[in-house]
Formats: C-alpha cells, sequence, structure tokens
C-alpha cells in the first residue's frame, strides 16, 4: 500500500511541476519572432562568439527570440531540431549546421519557415537548385573558395617571411569538413607554386583537394620539395588519447618554424609550443586567448571571423520574415560572400577586437536598420555586405 | 567471550522466551511463543517448514525483531542489534546457508568483522590475522586446515566447519545450530557432535534445528515441537516416538503411507536408461547401472560421493569424460536437448538455483517444459491451453498458490518443489531424475511427494531418486545403489530386513 | 597453484615471469615493427612525458574502473567525473588565480565529493549501478556543460596552472603515490580487508555486519579521486577542457580500459592486481606510441585494438584459472542479477 | 494459511507497479499539450516530430528487447545501425532499388549480430564484451564506407518521398506485431524468458543458451536493420555522427519504458516502445522550455537524467534488497 501512496504523491507532484510550468511560461510572454539557430558547436569559441551576438546584442534590440539546437553531429539530428523549431512555432532557420543542408532547405520549404545559411554559403550546384525557392533567403558567409583562399594567403605570407620548415594541423580534415579540407588544400597549393615543390605528384589545386577527401589526412611522404619542408601533420581533437597526443608531441619536436592550422590551432598547440621557438598561423576568432598569444608571439597570424559577421543574414531573415524578402534582380536568393579579417600582430588584433564588440558590434543596429524594411533593395543589400569594413 | 560469566550452574535460566510474536504482514510466523533455556540443555527445535523454528532463533541470535514479547538472557533484557553484537553478548548461531565467502582466505573468513583486532592505524597484520585462525581451528579439532588457505581451496564440508569455528570460537553461552548437519558429512557431524558434547558438560546451551528427526533425537535431550507460530508441545527425551513427534508436528495423525506400504522390489524386465561406465573426472568414477520401467532406483552416499554429478550426467548436463547414457533404443543422452526429447526429467538437489526460476509465475515455470503437450505444432502458445495445461497440474499436485500468476519465489519450500514436479510430471517424463527432493520439505509435502512417486511407479515411469536421507531411500527404492569416492560400493535389494548401520558401511 | 613443493626460487621465477611477460613481449614486438618501418616509439624529448602522462592516465583510468566492476558494479560515469571536476576545479582556480597544484588538489576534493555523490545516489536508490550510473553520467555531463555555459575552458597563457604535466618527475610521482595508496588502501588496511569480503561473499559480509552502504561510497569516492586526477592531467596537457560531452559523449574512456583492465586482472594473478594495472597501462601506451610511430589511422586503431581484446578475452575465458578475474566474472553476470531478490519477507 | 492473501496484494501492487511506465508516459504527453497550448505551439508539427523521432529508436529498441530479455545487452547498437543505414545507402545508390536497400541494411544489420553472438557462444565470451569490441570495429567499417569515395558523406538522393511518418508508422506496427507474437505467443519468446530469468534452469530444462542467444541477437539484427533502413531514409545524408543518439538512448528507452535490467519473465516488449515515446516526449517538453536559455541543453539533459532515475526507481520500488544491488 505505501507504494502507492508514493505513486499517488509523485503524481501529484508531476501535476504541481505542471502547474508551476504553466505559471512561469504564461508570464513575460510578447510576440516575438521566434527565429532557430541550428549549430554544429555549441561549445567552441566561435560559435559562441556568435552566439552571444545575437542573444546579447540581436535580442535586445530587436523584437526577436532567438532558439538554439543542440551541438548536431549529423543530418538526422538536424532533421530533428528544424522540426522541434518548426513546433515551436520558428518563423525561420539561421543554419550553421552543414551535415545536409540540402534536406534543411527542403525540410523548410515544406513547412513554409524561412530558411538562411550563416557563416558559409551553397556550392554553385546547390545553388542553382534552390535560389528560386520560396522560402529559401539566401547564404551569406565565406565561399569554399573563400577558405581555400584564406589558407592560402596564410601560407603565403608565410613563405614571403622567407619561412620554409612547415608543419599543417588539418583540424576537422579527418573528418572531411568542407571549411577544413579548403583550407588545407589552400596552404599546400601555396607551397606547391614553388616550382620544385609538388603534393602527390601535382601542384594542381584541384587534385590537392580531392587528395584531401581521400585520404582524410595530409600525408607528408606525399609531399615533395626541394625548397620547403613539411616535417609534422596532426589533425583532430582527440584530447585524452595518448597516441593523439604522441602525435601532437612529435609536430613539435620537428621543430617547424611556423604550424599553419586549418582551425582551433591554438587550443591544441598553445600549450606544446610554448617555450619553444615554433609560432603557430591559425583561422579562428577574435578571442582573449589569441589576444595573450598574440602579444607573446606565439601566433603571428590569426584569419578570424568576427562575431556580428552574422549580422547582415539576420537582417535578410527578418526581412524575409517580414515579407520583404530581398532578393536577386532575377527573383533569387541570396548568395553573397563574406571574407576573413587577418591580425599579424597584436596591435592589429586588438584593433579588431576593440572594433567588434557584444555592446558595440560592427553590425549594430544603425548599420543593420539600413538594410531592414520594406523596401531594400538587392544592390543596397549586396552593398551593404560586401563593404570592407576591416577596421584600419 | 561473556567475561561476566564467572561461574557456571547447570540449570540457570540461560535464557527466557516470553511471548514472543512476529508477524510478516498478515501472516503470523510466530504466536506468542514462550520458552526457557537453562545451561545444560540440548534443546531440540522441530517443525514443519514455516512453523516459526527458524524465526525464533533468528531473532534469539539477533538476525531479525520480534513485534512483541520480551527476552532475557543471564537475568537482563536481551534486544541484540545484529547477529553480531549477539554474538558478541554470548549468543551465537551457525546459519542454515553458506555463512563463507569463498574469495579469501580462511583466517579472513573466520574474522570477518573483527579485523580491528588485528590492525594498528587501519592496516592489518595478516601474520596475526593467521596465527589466530590456527588456534581457533585447532581448538575445535579441524585439522588439515589453515588460516591463511584460500577459502576456495577447501571443499564444502571444511567450509562448514570453518563457519562453526567461526561462531564457536567466541565461545557464546548459547550455541544455535540451524540446519548444519545436512551440508555435513560424517566427520564434519562428529565434529560438531563434540562441540554440542562439550556445551552440555561445560553447562552451556545448545539449540539444535534440524529436519532430520532421527538426528534430533540423538543429538538433544528436550525437543519442542513448533507448528504454524505456535508451540505445541514439548517431548523430553524418554518421551521420544517419531510417530508422536510426526503427528504434533503436522497437527494431524498422519493419513495413509508415509513411504511405500510394500517391501517386494519390483520392475518391468525393459531397461529405460543404461549407464555404461561413466566416468566425470573428479567426481564419478566409472559407474554402469540400469534403471528399468516401473522401477524406483534409489543413489544413496555422502554428499560428495558423486551421485549428484551422476544425476546430472544421466540428464545429459554434464559431459561424461568417459562412458555414455544410453535410452533403450541406443540413443545417448548426450545433452539436455536429447534428454527432453526423449522424456527424461530432472530435479536438482538446488532447487531455487536450478529448477526454478524464482521471479516467474508459477504458470511460467510449470508450462516452460510441456510445450509439446499444449503449443500448437509445438511453437504457437495461445493463452487458454497453456492456462489449462497449467491448472492441471495445480489442481493435481495442490500447489498452494493464490493464482497461477503468482510468483514462485512467494511460495513455500513445499509447494515450490511441487512446482517442480508439477513441470516434470505435467510432460509425462518418463524417467524422472529426482535428487534430493524432498530437501527442505516438510512432512506434509513429503508424503505426498512419496505418493506420488508411487503412483508414478505404478504407471510404469522410472524413477531414479538420488538422496542423502537414508530412511527415504530405504522406504521407497526398489533396489538402492550405494557411492562412495565416486564408485557404486554396494546394491541392495528393497526389503524390510534392510538396516542403517548396514548401508552406511558401504558409504564412510 | 601454489603447491608447497614448488621451491621458492621457481615460484618467484615464475611470478617475474608471468607479470612482465605482456608488457616486456609487447614492447619488444612493437619496437621491432616500428625499426622495421624505420621509425621509433620515442623519436623526441617529448616523447618520454607523453609515455608517462598516457600511463598515467590509463592506469587511473583502469583502476578506477577495476574497484567498482570487481564488486559487480559497473560504472558509466567515471570519464563525467573527469570532466566535471575539472570543469569545476579550473573554474575555480582561474578565478582566484591558484597554481598547478591549486588545481590539482581542487581536483581531488571535488572528484572525491562527486565519486561519493555517484555511490550515494546509487545506495540510496538501490538500483543496479549500470542504471545509476548511466543517470550520473548524464546528470555530470549536463552539469559540467551547464557550470561554464556551454563553453570550452581554456587555459592559455595560464603556464603554473598547466605545469605538472609537462614534468615526467610529477607525473611519476602520482604514479607512485597512486599505487601505494591503492594497494595499502585495498590490500592491507581494514577497509581493503572488507571490500573483498564484500567483493566475494556479499550476503554474508553484510549478515556479519560490515558496513556495505560505507564501503561502497568509499569506493565510489576513491575512484572519483582518481578520475579526477585523469581529468586534470587530460585538461591540464592540452589547455582546454572541452565540454563537448552531452549525450554519452564521456562514456568512451571507460571503454578503454576494458582491455587494460583484463591484462591487470591476468598479470596480477602472478603478482598483485594493482601492480598489473600499472604494466597493463604501459603495455597500452606502447601500442599508442607506436600506433603514433606508425602514423595509423584512428579506424585502423580501434579495429586492431578491438581484436586485442577479443583475442585476449578469448584467451582468457578458455584458461581454467579465468575465475580469478572477477571484473570478468562480474561481467558475465553483470545483467543477470536479479532485481528481485529474496524480497519477500515483508 | 493467510499467505494467499498477502501475495495477491503482492502481485495487485505489482501490477500497479507495472503500470508506471504507462502512467508515466500518459503524464508526459499530458504535460507536452498544456505547456504546448501555453506556449502555442504548432501541434501538427509537434505531433510529427514526436514520432518522427521516436520511431527508429523504438523499433531498434524493440528488437533489443530480445537481447535484454537474456539478461544481456548490446552495447554496439548505434554503430550496427550506422553500418546498416551505410550499406543500405550504398546499394540504393549503385540500384536505385528500395528493396534491395531494405535488404542490404537487413543483411548487414544481421551480420554483425551474428558475428557478435557467434563469438560469444563459440569462444564462450561474454556477449556484452564482444559488443563492445564490435562497436569499435563497427565504427571503423562505418568511417570506411562513408569515406570510401572520398568525400564525408554517403548522399542518398531520390527517397525523399519515402520520408514521411506513415512510412515509420507501418514499420513499427509491423515489425513491433512481429515481435510481440514472437515474444508472447511463440516457444521461441517464452524459452527466451525463462532463460533470462534463470539460464541455468532454463538449461536443465533443455533450452540451447546458445541458440537463444543467437535468436535474440537475430531478432535484434532485424530491428537494427529496419532502424537502419529508415535512418537511411531520413537523414538521407549519412555521416560517422549518423546514429549517435540511437546506442545508448536503448538503454536509457527501455529502461525507461519499464524493462527489467535483469531481463527474464518480466520482460516486455512494449516496454521499447512507451519508453522511447516517454524519452522523446519528455525532449520535447524541455526543447520547449529550455530553448533560449544559455546552456540549457546541459539543463535539459540533468532534468532527463533525474526523470530517469525518479521513473526507474518508483518501477522497481517492490525489489529493494538488504544488499545493494549489483
Amino acid at each position: 500500500m505505501k507504494s502507492l501512496k508514493k505513486i499517488a504523491s509523485l503524481v501529484l507532484a508531476l501535476a504541481f511541476v505542471a502547474i508551476a510550468v504553466f505559471a512561469l511560461a504564461s508570464c513575460g510572454e510578447a510576440k516575438k519572432v521566434k527565429i532557430g539557430v541550428i549549430v554544429a558547436d555549441a561549445t567552441g569559441s566561435e560559435a559562441l562568439s556568435f552566439r552571444n551576438y545575437y542573444k546579447e546584442y540581436i535580442e535586445k534590440n530587436y523584437n526577436v527570440e532567438f532558439l538554439y539546437s543542440d551541438a548536431l553531429t549529423d543530418a538526422e539530428a538536424e532533421k530533428a531540431a528544424i522540426e522541434n523549431f518548426i513546433t515551436s512555432g520558428c518563423k525561420a532557420i539561421i543554419s550553421l549546421a552543414s551535415a545536409d543542408r540540402p534536406a534543411q532547405i527542403e525540410q523548410c520549404e515544406k513547412a513554409g519557415v524561412y530558411y538562411a545559411v550563416a557563416s558559409g554559403v551553397l556550392n554553385d550546384e546547390e545553388y542553382a537548385k534552390y535560389k528560386s525557392y520560396k522560402y529559401y533567403v539566401g547564404a551569406i558567409g565565406p565561399s569554399l573558395d573563400v577558405e581555400y583562399q584564406t589558407g592560402y594567403e596564410m601560407a603565403k605570407a608565410q613563405i614571403a617571411q622567407g619561412k620554409t620548415k612547415f608543419a599543417i594541423y588539418g583540424a576537422g580534415v579527418g573528418y572531411r569538413i568542407d571549411m577544413h579540407v579548403q583550407r588545407t588544400a589552400g596552404m599546400l597549393a601555396a607551397l606547391c607554386e614553388d616550382d620544385t615543390t609538388t603534393y602527390g605528384g601535382v601542384s594542381i589545386p584541384g587534385a590537392i583537394i580531392g587528395s584531401l577527401y581521400t585520404d582524410g589526412e595530409v600525408s607528408l611522404s606525399k609531399f615533395q620539395s626541394s625548397k620547403y619542408e613539411l616535417v609534422g601533420y596532426h589533425a583532430l581533437w582527440n584530447f585524452g588519447d595518448a597516441t593523439w597526443q604522441a602525435n601532437l608531441a612529435s609536430v613539435v619536436a620537428a621543430d617547424p618554424e611556423v604550424i599553419l592550422c586549418a582551425g582551433t590551432g591554438l587550443s591544441v598547440f598553445g600549450q606544446a609550443v610554448s617555450g619553444t621557438s615554433v609560432k603557430i598561423c591559425d583561422i579562428d576568432s577574435f578571442t582573449s586567448d589569441y589576444a595573450t598569444a598574440m602579444q607573446n608571439g606565439t601566433v603571428t597570424y590569426l584569419a578570424g571571423k568576427y562575431a556580428s559577421s552574422i549580422g547582415p543574414i539576420f537582417a535578410a531573415v527578418l526581412d524575409a520574415v517580414n515579407g520583404h524578402a530581398v532578393k536577386t534582380e532575377a527573383g533569387e536568393a541570396l548568395a553573397l560572400g563574406q571574407s576573413y579579417w587577418v591580425a599579424t600582430s597584436h596591435a592589429q588584433f586588438e584593433k579588431f577586437q576593440s572594433a567588434d564588440s557584444v555592446s558595440n558590434p560592427i553590425f549594430n543596429k544603425t548599420l543593420l536598420d539600413t538594410v531592414i524594411g520594406d523596401n531594400v533593395s538587392y544592390t543596397t543589400f549586396k552593398t551593404f555586405v560586401e563593404t570592407d569594413r576591416t577596421p584600419e | 567471550m561473556v567475561s561476566s560469566v564467572k561461574e557456571r550452574v547447570r540449570g540457570e535460566v540461560l535464557l527466557t522466551v516470553s511471548d514472543m510474536t512476529k508477524t510478516f504482514g498478515p501472516v503470523t510466523a510466530l504466536n506468542n511463543v514462550s520458552m526457557t533455556l537453562r545451561r545444560g540443555d540440548v534443546l531440540g527445535l522441530i517443525g514443519e517448514n514455516g512453523s516459526g523454528k527458524s524465526t525464533v532463533s533468528s531473532i534469539i541470535a539477533g538476525m531479525q525483531k520480534a513485534d512483541r514479547g520480551e527476552m532475557t538472557f543471564l537475568g537482563e533484557k536481551w534486544d541484540p542489534q545484529s547477529m553480531l553484537d549477539a554474538l558478541e553478548r554470548g549468543v551465537g548461531m551457525i546459519v542454515q546457508e553458506s555463512g563463507t565467502i569463498p574469495g579469501i582466505s580462511v583466517a579472513e573468513n573466520i574474522f570477518l568483522g573483527e579485523l580491528y583486532q588485528f590492525s594498528k592505524f587501519g592496516i592489518v597484520s595478516r601474520k596475526k590475522l593467521n596465527d589466530a585462525a590456527n588456534a581457533v581451528l585447532k581448538n575445535i579439532g579441524v585439522e588439515n586446515v589453515s588460516g591463511d588457505m584460500p577459502m576456495i581451496s577447501l571443499d564444502f564440508q571444511a567450509r562448514k566447519l570453518i563457519e562453526i569455528a567461526k561462531v564457536v570460537m567466541k565461545e557464546p553461552e548459547i550455541l544455535i545450530v540451524d540446519e548444519t548437519t545436512t551440508a555435513l558429512s560424517q566427520h564434519g557431524r562428529e565434529v560438531l557432535y563434540k562441540i554440542v558434547d562439550r556445551y552440555r558438560s561445560e553447562n552451556r546451551a545448545v539449540i539444535f534445528i534440524s529436519h532430520d528427526l532421527d538426528e534430533i533425537m540423538e543429538v538433544c535431550d528436550t525437543l519442542t515441537v513448533l507448528r504454524d507460530g505456535n508451540m505445541i508441545r514439548t517431548f523430553e527425551k524418554s518421551e521420544f516416538d517419531p510417530d508422536d513427534i510426526r503427528t504434533s508436528m503436522i497437527g494431524r495423525e498422519m493419513q495413509g503411507d508415509y513411504y511405500r506400504s510394500d517391501f517386494v522390489p519390483s520392475w518391468d524386465e525393459d531397461v529405460a536408461l543404461n549407464v555404461d561406465n561413466v566416468v566425470v573426472t573428479g567426481h564419478v568414477n566409472g559407474v554402469s547401472l540400469e534403471v528399468h520401467r516401473g522401477e524406483i532406483l534409489g543413489i544413496g552416499g555422502l554428499s560428495h560421493c558423486g551421485m549428484h554429478t551422476l544425476g546430472k550426467t544421466m540428464f545429459g548436463a554434464v559431459a561424461p569424460d568417459g562412458g555414455k547414457v544410453t535410452l533403450s533404443d541406443g540413443t545417448e543422452v548426450k545433452n539436455e536437448f536429447v534428454a527432453m526429447k526423449n522424456m527424461l526429467g530432472y530435479v536438482s538437489k538446488d532447487r531455487d538455483n536450478e529448477s526454478l526460476i524464482l521471479s516467474a509465475s508459477v504458470k511460467d515455470n510449470i508450462a516452460i517444459a510441456g510445450m509439446e503437450k499444449y503449443a500448437v505444432n509445438n511453437f504457437l502458445i495461445l493463452d487458454g491451453r497453456e492456462k489449462k495445461y497449467v491448472d492441471e497440474q495445480i489442481d493435481g499436485l495442490s500447489i498452494k498458490c493464490s493464482s497461477r500468476d503468482q510468483a514462485v519465489q512467494t511460495l513455500s519450500g513445499g509447494n515450490k518443489q511441487k512446482v517442480v514436479f508439477g513441470k516434470w510430471v505435467g510432460r509425462g517424463s518418463e524417467i524422472l531424475i529426482l535428487d534430493c527432493p524432498t530437501r527442505g520439505v516438510d512432512i506434509g509435502v513429503k508424503q505426498a511427494m512419496y505418493q506420488l512417486m508411487v503412483k508414478l511407479k505404478s504407471e510404469g515411469k522410472s524413477i531414479i531418486m538420488i538422496s542423502e536421507e537414508l530412511p527415504e531411500l530405504m522406504g521407497m527404492s526398489d533396489r538402492l545403489i550405494i557411492m562412495k569416492d565416486g564408485k557404486v560400493t554396494k546394491e541392495f535389494l528393497r526389503s524390510s530386513e534392510l538396516s542403517d548401520a548396514e548401508i552406511i558401511k558401504y558409504m564412510i | 597453484m601454489n603447491t608447497p613443493t614448488m621451491n621458492n626460487t621457481r615460484k618467484i621465477a615464475r611470478g617475474a615471469f608471468g607479470t612482465l611477460i605482456i608488457p616486456v613481449a609487447v614492447g619488444l614486438i612493437l619496437w621491432g615493427i616500428c625499426a622495421a618501418n624505420g621509425v621509433s616509439m620515442f623519436s623526441n624529448a617529448q616523447s618520454m612525458t607523453i609515455f608517462v602522462r598516457g600511463v598515467a592516465t590509463v592506469m587511473l583510468t583502469t583502476i578506477a574502473l577495476a574497484i567498482n566492476l570487481n564488486s559487480g558494479r559497473f560504472d558509466f560515469s567515471l570519464g563525467s567525473v573527469a570532466t566535471l571536476s575539472a570543469v569545476i576545479s579550473a573554474q575555480i582556480t582561474l578565478n582566484i588565480g591558484g597554481n598547478a597544484f591549486t588545481m590539482l588538489i581542487l581536483s581531488i576534493v571535488f572528484g572525491t565529493l562527486l565519486g561519493a555523490l555517484s555511490g550515494g545516489i546509487y545506495v540510496l536508490l538501490r538500483l543496479p549501478p549500470i542504471i545509476t550510473s548511466l543517470g550520473v553520467a548524464l546528470l555530470y555531463e549536463g552539469l559540467a556543460f551547464t557550470i561554464t555555459k556551454g563553453s570550452n575552458v581554456s587555459f592559455y597563457g595560464k603556464t603554473d596552472v598547466s605545469g605538472i604535466t609537462t614534468n615526467i618527475i610529477y607525473m611519476m610521482i602520482i604514479i607512485a603515490v597512486v599505487l601505494v595508496v591503492t594497494i595499502v588502501l585495498f590490500d592491507r588496511s581494514r577497509f581493503g580487508f572488507r571490500y573483498k569480503a564484500l567483493m566475494a561473499g556479499q550476503k554474508v559480509s553484510v549478515n556479519t555486519g560490515i558496513k556495505e552502504v560505507s564501503n561502497a561510497v568509499i569506493c565510489y569516492a576513491f575512484s572519483g579521486a582518481l578520475m579526477s586526477i585523469v581529468g586534470y592531467l587530460t585538461a591540464t596537457s592540452v589547455g582546454t577542457i572541452s565540454v563537448d560531452i552531452l549525450n554519452f559523449g564521456s562514456i568512451g574512456i571507460m571503454f578503454s580500459a576494458f582491455l587494460p583492465m583484463f591484462i591487470g586482472g591476468f598479470i596480477g594473478r602472478y603478482s598483485n592486481d594493482k601492480l598489473g594495472y600499472l604494466l597493463a597501462a604501459i603495455t597500452m601506451t606502447f601500442f599508442s606510441m607506436a600506433y603514433s610511430a606508425l602514423n595509423l589511422k584512428s579506424s585502423t586503431q580501434s579495429i586492431i585494438n578491438a581484436v586485442l581484446l577479443v583475442v585476449f578475452l578469448i584467451y582468457l575465458s578458455n584458461e581454467k584459472t579465468v575465475k580469478d578475474i572477477a571484473a570478468l566474472r562480474h561481467i558475465r553476470n553483470l545483467f543477470k542479477k536479479k532485481t528481485d531478490g529474496e524480497t519477500n519477507n515483508a | 494459511m493467510d499467505k494467499a492473501k498477502t501475495n495477491d496484494k503482492y502481485s495487485r501492487r505489482q501490477k500497479i507497479i507495472s503500470l508506471t511506465p504507462i502512467i508515466g508516459l500518459v503524464l508526459l504527453l499530458a504535460l507536452y499539450v498544456v505547456i504546448g497550448l501555453i506556449k502555442d505551439i504548432n501541434f501538427k508539427a509537434g505531433f510529427e516530430a514526436i514520432v518522427n523521432q521516436s520511431v527508429i529508436l523504438a523499433i531498434v529498441a524493440t528488437g533489443a528487447i530480445f537481447i535484454f530479455t537474456l539478461g544481456s545487452f548490446d552495447i554496439s547498437l548505434g554503430a550496427s545501425t550506422l553500418v546498416s543505414a551505410c550499406a543500405g545507402g550504398l546499394i540504393y545508390n549503385a540500384t536505385g532499388s528500395v528493396w534491395l536497400m531494405l535488404v542490404a541494411c537487413v543483411a548487414v544489420s544481421l551480420i554483425a549480430s551474428l558475428i557478435s553472438s557467434v563469438l560469444g557462444s563459440i569462444f564462450n565470451l561474454p556477449v556484452f564484451v564482444t559488443t563492445v569490441a564490435m562497436m569499435s570495429v563497427l565504427s571503423a567499417i562505418s568511417e570506411m564506407l562513408i569515406t570510401g569515395k572520398g568525400g564525408n558523406q554517403i548522399r542518398i538522393t531520390g527517397l525523399s518521398g519515402l520520408e514521411n511518418i506513415w512510412l515509420k508508422l507501418i514499420v513499427l506496427a509491423i515489425f513491433s506485431a512481429l515481435c510481440v507474437f514472437v515474444f508472447e505467443f511463440t516457444k521461441i519468446g517464452r524459452r527466451q524468458k525463462a532463460l533470462g530469468g534463470n539460464p541455468v534452469c532454463a538449461k536443465l530444462t533443455g533450452i540451447s543458451v546458445k541458440k537463444y542467444a543467437i535468436l535474440a541477437f537475430v531478432m535484434a539484427g532485424i530491428g537494427i536493420g529496419l532502424g537502419g533502413f529508415l535512418t537511411a531514409i531520413r537523414a538521407s545524408t549519412i555521416t560517422s555522427g549518423t546514429a549517435g543518439d540511437i546506442g545508448m538512448n536503448i538503454f536509457i528507452a527501455i529502461v525507461f519504458g519499464g524493462m527489467p535490467i535483469s531481463g527474464g519473465p518480466r520482460s516486455r516488449i512494449y516496454a521499447a516502445i512507451i519508453g522511447s515515446f516517454s524519452i522523446k516526449i519528455l525532449s520535447q517538453i524541455l526543447t520547449m522550455l529550455l530553448a533560449a536559455v544559455p546552456g540549457a541543453n546541459g539543463i535539459a539533459q540533468m532534468v532527463r537524467a533525474v526523470f530517469f532515475l525518479a521513473m526507474v526507481y518508483l518501477a522497481s520500488i517492490n525489489y529493494r534488497t538488504k544488499m545493494l544491488p549489483r
């Protein structure tokens, strides 16, 4: 009988919870525009800076509410997250997760929910297919070409400084994450511009990209050069794994002049290179760790996204939700490129950092309002996005 | 070790129990039980399963608490908090189930829970521990065992002796022996009896609980019978009479026969099962025998004579290292599957662990073996047919349960065993291998079992009864085979002339 | 096994042989394979540090797993304790500006508390530990994530916090201290004797008055402390604690300790199981170093590890004395334990 | 004797307790509706989401009940689902036939299941450990299948027409009907339960432990195959993270659904379905309540953990022992 009582009390308790939730949920209910944000990374510094911009700045300045997904690792999870957002009444989805963008677009189109890609773009084939979808707002961010170019320029800059002994950190190349593959390929291609240098016997960018996708890694033995040395390669983030740690150490021990990193290089190598002369070139975001690292000279080159770079896509989404979607002259969805800010000194870094903060972002309300409204032309919007806002 | 005891005066009151009542839910396990134990007493407690004998002794020994009633020990209020507490203060109990731990040493077992004696700053000295254990063992007359031996290297009986040592070394004033001898062979029993005798002569006291009526009459000076939680009667040694005692245990005159009424060995010519020179290394050492249709074949011996392994081998559950077991048509019983298919049945000595699924219902337990009887095409199971099959067994064997869905673990020992019988009899087993079929079963059920065996015999079934209890072997078997050290030492034919003494000679 | 007739020298020789054969043979074979491929397992100055750190991490995890698994308590929460204790202690240390030792001490304190809490939940709910530890793992993963609001913890630039893990001597001290403490606690102390009694004969021990609840909670607390050191070593050697462990992201570390636990148990029959865990950790770390030197893909590594696990278990399972390895026996019976026992007295 | 009475009460209490998971599901559903009304959610989309997200888990879990019933556990279920989905995807891309794809999914998962169970049977290993090893092997194999042609995914195009709740519900209905039939109405189910309840007793009743262990893995394999098939259709892009949430969540789901951890005679097929739907509805509720809170995922997970423990605690309230369970 005792347990019957217990069950009864549980039922009661649950009922109370329900009532409490009812009470909590019903207060402070103003009709905000809900926008779902699906993310592949929930914990990295770039992801968090993006999130802060939306949650701390945009939400305070516009009548919108951002709902965030878990860190989504696969297409099925993305689908489920979008289903949940649709259920919750989101009017639009902004996607920072790329396991299956075509599926996301189809799903949103079917549900009549606006969809936009932030901090990335569709490839040409995909764009061709989806550009005329009613609910596809568009994509604003670094294209894969830009990603490739970023890696390329990073390596070029090191070559220009006379560096010859390199190591590469491929980050997500092992998972064949597109942007990391492109960046890494860019680095290799820059090195391969030298006549004596080839990767896998070739020096054509397309072939290098292809072999990275096939191998899922940079193979040191494929790198042939009489001018440069590629002394180490590392990838992924298996922090607790001894094999991975040993690899990491051997890269540092090979004593490259510089480690070219396709992303998150400081969190991986920062500890290991301290006390050595090895420098890090990285692609990431403008966080305080990088400030320290640039100041003490560990990081000599940083290509980064700034937090409010995802402002324009928000403006485009808000316009669409309000019924005034910005389309190209041909009535197609947006496809606009953004590039990275590159800091090569601490002073420059600080300038970037102070130019874009949560309280005072580059894309602040004043600026965004110039493209939010019922009469924004494609040209205005294009100029708005493509204007170089790099702090001088 | 109760230091306060200076002088032990025979007849002095050691323990009193007055109006003790204990209920488990609506079941009254003990109803106003009172008793007195005096110095020099060796008191036997006897009763059917569920009579309350184990309950009363476990309350005295601190294993559980009574709902009502008072106890005094040495003139003071007695309310032990745990068995350990009771033992420290002078009441020790050797428990029914195994009370040793195989994975640690003998010494650690003996001094389990008392390691502080041998430790400094929390660190235990193994040497001191072992020395102390050796002294204890020597004291009660256990040889060939030393403190540093791993418990696992000891045989069953030696382990039981360690258990006894564990309690006796504390020299309690009252020693409670709960069904201990079942596990002991003659040597072990002698060690225990010696201790009982010593207790009697030192004017301490013993409470002796046993199922074995003969033994309890031998060992005890007085005998108290419990039934359904009530004290029924106390017999003095001079009044000991097996029939009287049995009658007061079951509360009525024994109806009909207990064992078989005839003393004529009989069986059909047909051989049902043939055991040909079976060897199981370490257990069975070349046994050959035949079982006929309509025969009750008894197999007896000490518990480690190999007969239990032989039983399993006959059912195909143990693969022999040599020889084979065959059926009348020459089929070799290679495994349990073949055995089942050819209508063999096996009731294990270890009922709860080997013959029953405790968490399952009566229905599930009975039905699991009888599918070819009620399942359509021996595959599809329809509720109605299954229930009908099960209900027939429940009715046929008078299994006392609230419903066929009652979990078997909530049944009494006797009813559990009936379920096991139902499982095998229901499917129409032709050859039944019964290993200690009446172990832990009260007299009423025992009688029912014996009568069932007689009925099965008359139907032409073959029964192999393996038992450690001579009276039932003698009472039931057409032929009785005695084993020792894995070998058959003697075969007796059924006769009223058989004597224990004659048979035991071949066992030890 | 140890018949008195066997003379002492032979016994010692046999023990030493059985104890050392696996790590030595594995080390030599891997060295040979590496040499044949023209690489070296210890190619640079950092190799030794990585090796010792690997040994420490694997040994601690293995002991933490084995303590409870040997008693039939399966603990999915090990990884989450490591991460959560690291997250908490890192947050505090970074806030108060403490150094490596501050964080190590804090880690151990919180690891012990978290372990005890995990054990507490188990003894309170009285559910099979495989269930409670799943709940605890979810809880701790969620808590680690919530505490940092989902952001990874970074030590970049805080060199005074991460000093220990780059110093071989410190890590050897950690290994030695843990080994000695574990041996004293589990093989010599009253607690250890009771632990063994409970492990081998739960019912008898409980009936004899041994306090199982406190014994179990201490086990969990100790295993939590060990995992907190693992968490500390991992966190400070990399400089980042990833809290991206939701949805059982933390349980992988437990599976990686299976093979060393069995190897350790095997070695333990010739000497002492704790020493066995150290040698097993050395063996496993040899593998890691060789994988790195040979530049094997992670999928290849995981297949090799899986095959090794199965092959070793096949060997153990079909060996006569396999019953000595408690963990294996318990895994075998893991799900066979009855939740319904002799409970219906009432 | 009065004993019968106690037992009656005991079994009545037992019956009520065995209803806890169902009561839990109903309460969660009620809570979902209440909060949904307040939050003004799109109920049609919501229920579709619940079905979409629960069914695959429910199917794989339903098959896995057979393994659980034996008192065993397969930790490689998630990895196996992934391999199955990969194989199905590759076959579909190669042949364009949905049926061949289905066959491939089931065949691959069956093979994986059989390897675990046969390995366990032949070498007398605890199946649990073989599945731990299988988990690594299967993940590595999927990795190879996925990256075999370069790239990080297997993309399946042309199947989006099949991605709807009805196909899922039909597959679930058929498969669970099959499982219920096998489990409750055939010799196989009875024997599985007996084996889970007491393997020694079952063996002494002529039941082959190995045969039924392999059969259990076969049933689980079919479930995994169907799960892999539906996963491939739903995800349409298979990456190494696909089906990642299936593995341990199956464990959570079936226990949540009232399955006794030790298996045996009280095992119920419906535990898988109830549990899968319960945890997914709970997730939905938490998503509604917490999606806008920082660190929400962590909080949601903590709430799930507490619910899980509370639920299991209630469902097993009748089985407290003096000793700690192991």
